[in-house]
């Protein structure tokens, strides 16, 4: 058998095949750690008036959480996921953004969405129950907290693409605006989450994906969700950038998170940003998390608070002092008793709104439904009315 | 002029494309190729890939996009290329598509039209000849519109496009080659037909056949043959299946007495369930007989060489017919 | 002994895990945690880790999971979290899930017991109250059942595992707290209901109430409220949509001549729809009246503090049964 | 401002944030170019019975996408998705299966299930129309093609998952076997893909994805399907191995499609392999290629046919000569013919098949449903034989 010497037949293969030019992997890659600033050199060319704003932002996060879990002891909530713990992404999430931009929440992230100026009443409508979604999306760019999960994402690229192409057209009409999208970890796991990023590197739409990496999904692990070396490192299969920052390292969240939507409004294409933070509190207040994690877990994590540490960091920095402290606390009270306020007598719903907004207009079928319950309200309130007359008259 | 259906959609689409600078067509193969049955042609030539946009193959991803560049203001018509491939998105559809709205308190509107060409008949290979409009009808918050005609596909895909509200838009698919003279140029807005209003396409006084989409040039040819066995048959085509027309419908079956709904998809939960129900509670001493459904089996749509026996035909609805009690 | 419907479930899961190595759970929480609504309580612990499996964020692949898994001959029990969450999975049962015994020509059957939580009346935020029962119901392959009470969500369960086709099991999630006396220990495999087979729960003259999962124990509050107006109304519990019990529903309607159907479902194109039609059709000569229907209107779900509105109650089906026509 | 000096607060902060240990992902990252063997010194060593039946099936795989093509011509198939170009792909992945593994094909793939060993009539009845499936699934061990893109994926994933079960719990029945699921490049982009890939990388499943990135999803060019470096890009998003190999070289393919199969049956974990290739014929019968990709560009990837390269070298290498040549076209003429006896009088369908496996046991329902057509078929029946005497009659 003779056997082939390549050098003899060049032409019969030429060059390897492909289907068009191939982007290089490498900047697409996040670090193998993540990013941190605090107790890095970096902390001390961070911004110092950034650093204290950051914290008095944590400290009224912080306390926004807790008020929200109180209320839904006292039943004025029918459920509250609290973001405990993650406060360091969630308010760097509404910090980096502009006016212009738009925020995509999930279900967890009300405190992004108060912390982008929505009155904490209508940030919590959807989890007091009183109607799906309390606030007005255009007037806040924020979508609806989305409950089903990752179902958002793919949202947040049209929007940013949407954008893009009435700036084309109308340059008049142009904003350069950046659509910012959470997920969880366990959000990655769902097929909208692969389309979304997908699109969002084929279209080079202005999107930033942060994970909030909390480790958990309700009670699932992360090693039971993924088994890639990181999340962030599912970037490149989409042909976008992945970063990877420690999310309670406020000083990092910040500057990881502003360079991805700087990165994104100028046009370089979207980011994934992972932020590897933890869930203090329970996934709800229904939700009982001793079932499946253990308290030297969560203490080993509570010492990594992100308000404790950037608290320690800014004393030790001399940037805050006893004074500072007692002065966020007394804001962080203030918001909470605004809280307690909006609360006590907020409105009840209309029954009537169950059917006004089904379409732009109700259909006759809609108008013999909503027909019906008027009537059906009106026999009860005239039947309460003159069994309260009744009761009346026999009592005199 | 004679216009088929596909050339009558894809005239609906260009004309909606030059009015309306927010209108934008998305969706698998729309762009270059013009669509599997090239309803977009042409489209992306003349308006540019980016109002024409050729995505990738991710049906929820596409439908998730479009809800976004609504969001922001835009008209997007998304193709979903077959029934059975609109599936990976159905919860877009079910949980943002038809909610947002209400969601919102009426503060934001999806203005999307999402094109579905359904049913069978045209030899497809399996996942390919789905009639699927139960499942988006029974969903609130949704319109659900199917011509039949040729005019129709334009009249009403022009209103499906500049509707407010999010529109399922099913294109029978075995009808796309048929033609009529028919001339989109020559439409006038004030002509293009409103979505929700049911037509009368024959008048009739023995009995009335209620139907849709595929089902109703079988419906017509069914009625033409019941003449020889002397029954003078109505039909009335829905056009919409949400809103629904119980006016014109109720009308229509008062006047005869005897009703049958025809539809491809499977009977059980069908439409035609609907139709029937509250036909009934309409309509119930006008009736001389229950209404009767002629619809696909319970059955996943069969293979090509058997679908002959399981799509409604002219001799399934005079069957029907004379089962409706005449003798009585 | 009192037992709770979730406690029912739970014993049914672990007596099948128990006597049937081929039976697997699988799902969101359903391992460690039990599942959000304790069905699954102490199965991993029990059972291990592999039996009782918590599987990634992701709905489809769950179902294609288990497909794969039931292909090579075991028999998963996916559990979807909430009713709204399984519409990610969607595709996977229509065009896999429903139609691989039939595309197969019988040679790959999927038993595969699809685990829902449905309905409202529990307070839950938006897409934690859909009930999703048409849309499984109009797709041919499946099969669709719903317990009412605490023996049955034992019993059709039991059957639902062991049954060689796919099952979609709706846990009416209102009922999960309720509680009977009945011990699971007790059952014999004799007395395990099959699947199929309606159940009047209350015999009754004067007109029939047909209903199903969550609004059973409504019905029966309002059979027995009706007594005071003069009615004796019959309820029946339907327990499976599909395959759907003709016999026993037609013979209760013929009973009393007279019927309405409850659920919590939005009405248009409901499964109501199909009773309705299908009862109208098989018994028009022994209607006195119209089957009417009492259903959730054709909105989506209404948050927390309107949902009571939205539910069929006891005033409601009064009204209807008042609209009966009992002075003809 | 005091700045801090790290070293000042070194406990504050602590190592960085994780959810568990990271793992390497370079092992999972493919090459940077698509693996070759054909001009390669490694060409040399490659086992030279193997080429010379790799070339004779690459010659039958051919023969049978030109017959089938024909066929449709015929009116005998309904359509027929030819794999010209990818005969290479399609020849290796059933070549590198044992008979105890499963194969999961798209709806393309009918060349890899006759290479496995299915009738042809058998494996093209879904494209003649006659039933939907016309192979058993258990006697090959190949799932029914599937028209759902990439909606199989996590099916093999489950009978994977599922054999490594039964193998634990039952030692006796242990199969060591290995799930290959087939999917284009456009079917990458399907939630369901995404799904498989994760849960096959968290459960440690023993399942190859094989990519034939043939550069279309019908119409639409790679480029705005995906804007990774490359497909096999995506394996370290969930922690499993990518791998990138030339799918016209046939040798390649055999190589790197082995070694992936083995690595997964080793318990070494699934592997996502892309195969860079090219669709020569149109996407079906039906389509009309030339309105997406020019003369020029197919002219280019027909210079590297796989079959040409593989002969080519093989000549070279004097491992093939032309008797060799001659005696492969012969055999692909008795395939053809055989084909063609097959649909020459294939049995026409059963009506009343429509009704006998929707379920195990029909339903009442069914039942009456089956009933009303079997009289109605049977009233036609006797209406032609009525028709039919008549007409004799008349004659008479
Ligand atoms: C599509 C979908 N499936 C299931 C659920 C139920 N569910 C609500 S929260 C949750 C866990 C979410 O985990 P992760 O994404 O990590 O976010 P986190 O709760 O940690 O913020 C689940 C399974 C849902 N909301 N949507
Ligand atoms: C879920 C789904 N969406 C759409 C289609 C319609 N369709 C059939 S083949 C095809 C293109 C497939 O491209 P690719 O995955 O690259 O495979 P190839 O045809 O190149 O083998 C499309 C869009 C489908 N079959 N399934
Ligand atoms: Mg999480
Ligand atoms: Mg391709």
């Amino acid at each position: 058998m003779t056997v082939l010497d390549d050098s003899t037949a060049p032409g019969l293969v030429g060059p390897p095949h492909s289907h068009g030019p191939r982007r290089d992997p490498a900047p697409l890659l996040p670090d193998p750690e993540p990013v941190r600033i605090l107790g890095t050199p970096a902390a001390k060319t961070f911004d110092a008036e950034l650093q204290r704003d950051l914290y008095r932002r944590l400290v009224l996060g912080r306390r926004f959480n807790q008020q929200a879990t109180t209320l839904t002891r006292q039943g004025r909530l029918a459920v509250y996921p609290a973001s405990t713990g993650q406060e360091a992404c969630q308010i760097t999430a509404a910090m980096v953004l502009r006016e212009v931009d738009w925020l995509f929440p999930s279900y967890r992230d009300t405190l992004a969405v108060v912390a982008r100026g929505v009155r904490p009443l209508d940030a919590l409508t959807l989890m007091r129950g009183h109607a799906h979604s309390g606030y007005d999306p255009y007037e806040h760019r924020i979508a609806p907290l989305s409950t089903p999960l990752a179902t958002q994402a793919p949202h947040a690229v049209g929007l940013a693409h949407a954008a893009r192409l009435r700036a084309a057209t109308d340059p008049a009409a142009a904003e350069d605006l950046v659509a910012l999208a959470l997920v969880g970890d366990g959000g990655t796991s769902e097929g909208d989450f692969h389309e979304a990023l997908n699109f969002a590197g084929v279209l080079g739409a202005p999107v930033v994906f942060l994970v909030q990496n909390n480790g958990y999904a309700i009670s699932v692990p992360l090693a039971s969700q993924s088994a890639a070396p990181s999340l962030a490192h599912k970037a490149v299969g989409y042909g976008i950038a992945g970063r990877l920052v420690d999310g309670n390292d406020a000083l990092a969240m910040h500057s990881v998170l502003s360079a991805a939507v700087e990165h994104a409004r100028s046009g370089r294409g979207p980011v994934l940003v992972e932020a590897v933070t933890y869930r203090l509190d329970a996934h709800t207040n229904a939700d009982d998390a001793t079932r499946y994690r253990s308290a030297a877990e969560v203490d080993a994590w509570r010492a990594r608070d992100p308000l404790t540490l950037l608290e320690g960091h800014l004393r030790a920095a001399g940037l805050l002092d006893d004074a500072g402290v007692a002065a966020a606390a007394k804001a962080a009270e203030v918001l909470a008793g605004e809280i307690r306020a909006q609360f006590d007598n907020p409105p009840d719903p209309d029954p009537d709104s169950l059917f006004t907004h089904v379409y732009a207009r109700p259909t006759s079928q809609l108008r013999e439904q909503a027909a019906e319950l008027a009537a059906r309200l009106d026999a009860d309130a005239d039947a309460a009315l003159a069994a309260a007359t009744d009761a009346e008259d026999e009592a005199r | 002029m004679s216009t088929t259906m596909v050339a009558a959609l894809n005239a609906a689409l260009r004309d909606s494309l030059r009015e309306d600078a927010s209108v934008h067509v998305l969706g698998e193969d729309v762009g270059t190729l013009g669509g599997v049955f090239r309803v977009t042609d042409g489209l992306a030539a003349e308006f540019g890939a980016q109002r024409c946009l050729d995505t990738p193959l991710a049906e929820a991803g596409i439908l998730g996009t479009a809800v976004g560049m609504a969001m922001y203001g835009l008209r997007p018509v998304v193709e979903m290329q077959f029934d059975a491939f609109a599936y990976p998105a159905f919860e877009q559809v079910v949980s943002h598509v038809a909610k947002m709205r209400n969601r919102t308190g009426g503060r934001m509107g999806l203005p999307i039209t999402i094109r579905v060409p359904y049913g069978g008949g045209v030899g497809g290979v399996e996942h390919h000849s789905d009639s699927s409009e139960a499942y988006y009808a029974h969903t609130p918050g949704l319109h659900v519109v199917t011509p039949a005609t040729v005019a129709d596909s334009y009249g009403l895909l022009r209103s499906a496009i500049a509707s407010d509200d999010p529109v399922v838009f099913l294109e029978p698919k075995r009808l796309y080659w048929s033609a009529a003279d028919f001339s989109p140029a020559e439409v006038s807005t004030a002509q293009v037909p409103p979505i929700g209003r049911a037509m009368v396409r024959r008048p009739g006084t023995s009995a009335t056949l209620l139907t849709y989409g595929p089902s109703l040039p079988v419906c017509l040819e069914a009625a033409q043959a019941a003449r020889a066995e002397g029954w003078d048959l109505a039909v009335v085509d829905l056009r919409s299946l949400v809103p629904f027309d119980d006016e014109t419908v109720c009308a229509a079956v008062r006047a005869t007495g005897r009703a049958v709904v025809v539809h491809e998809a499977a009977g059980f939960a069908g439409v035609g369930a609907e139709i029937a129900a509250r036909v009934t509670e309409r309509c119930f001493h006008h009736l001389a007989a229950p209404v009767l459904r002629v619809t696909g089996y319970d059955i996943p749509y069969p293979p090509p060489m058997l679908e002959k026996h399981h799509l409604p035909s002219v001799d399934r609805i005079l069957d029907a017919v004379a089962r409706l009690q005449w003798e009585q």
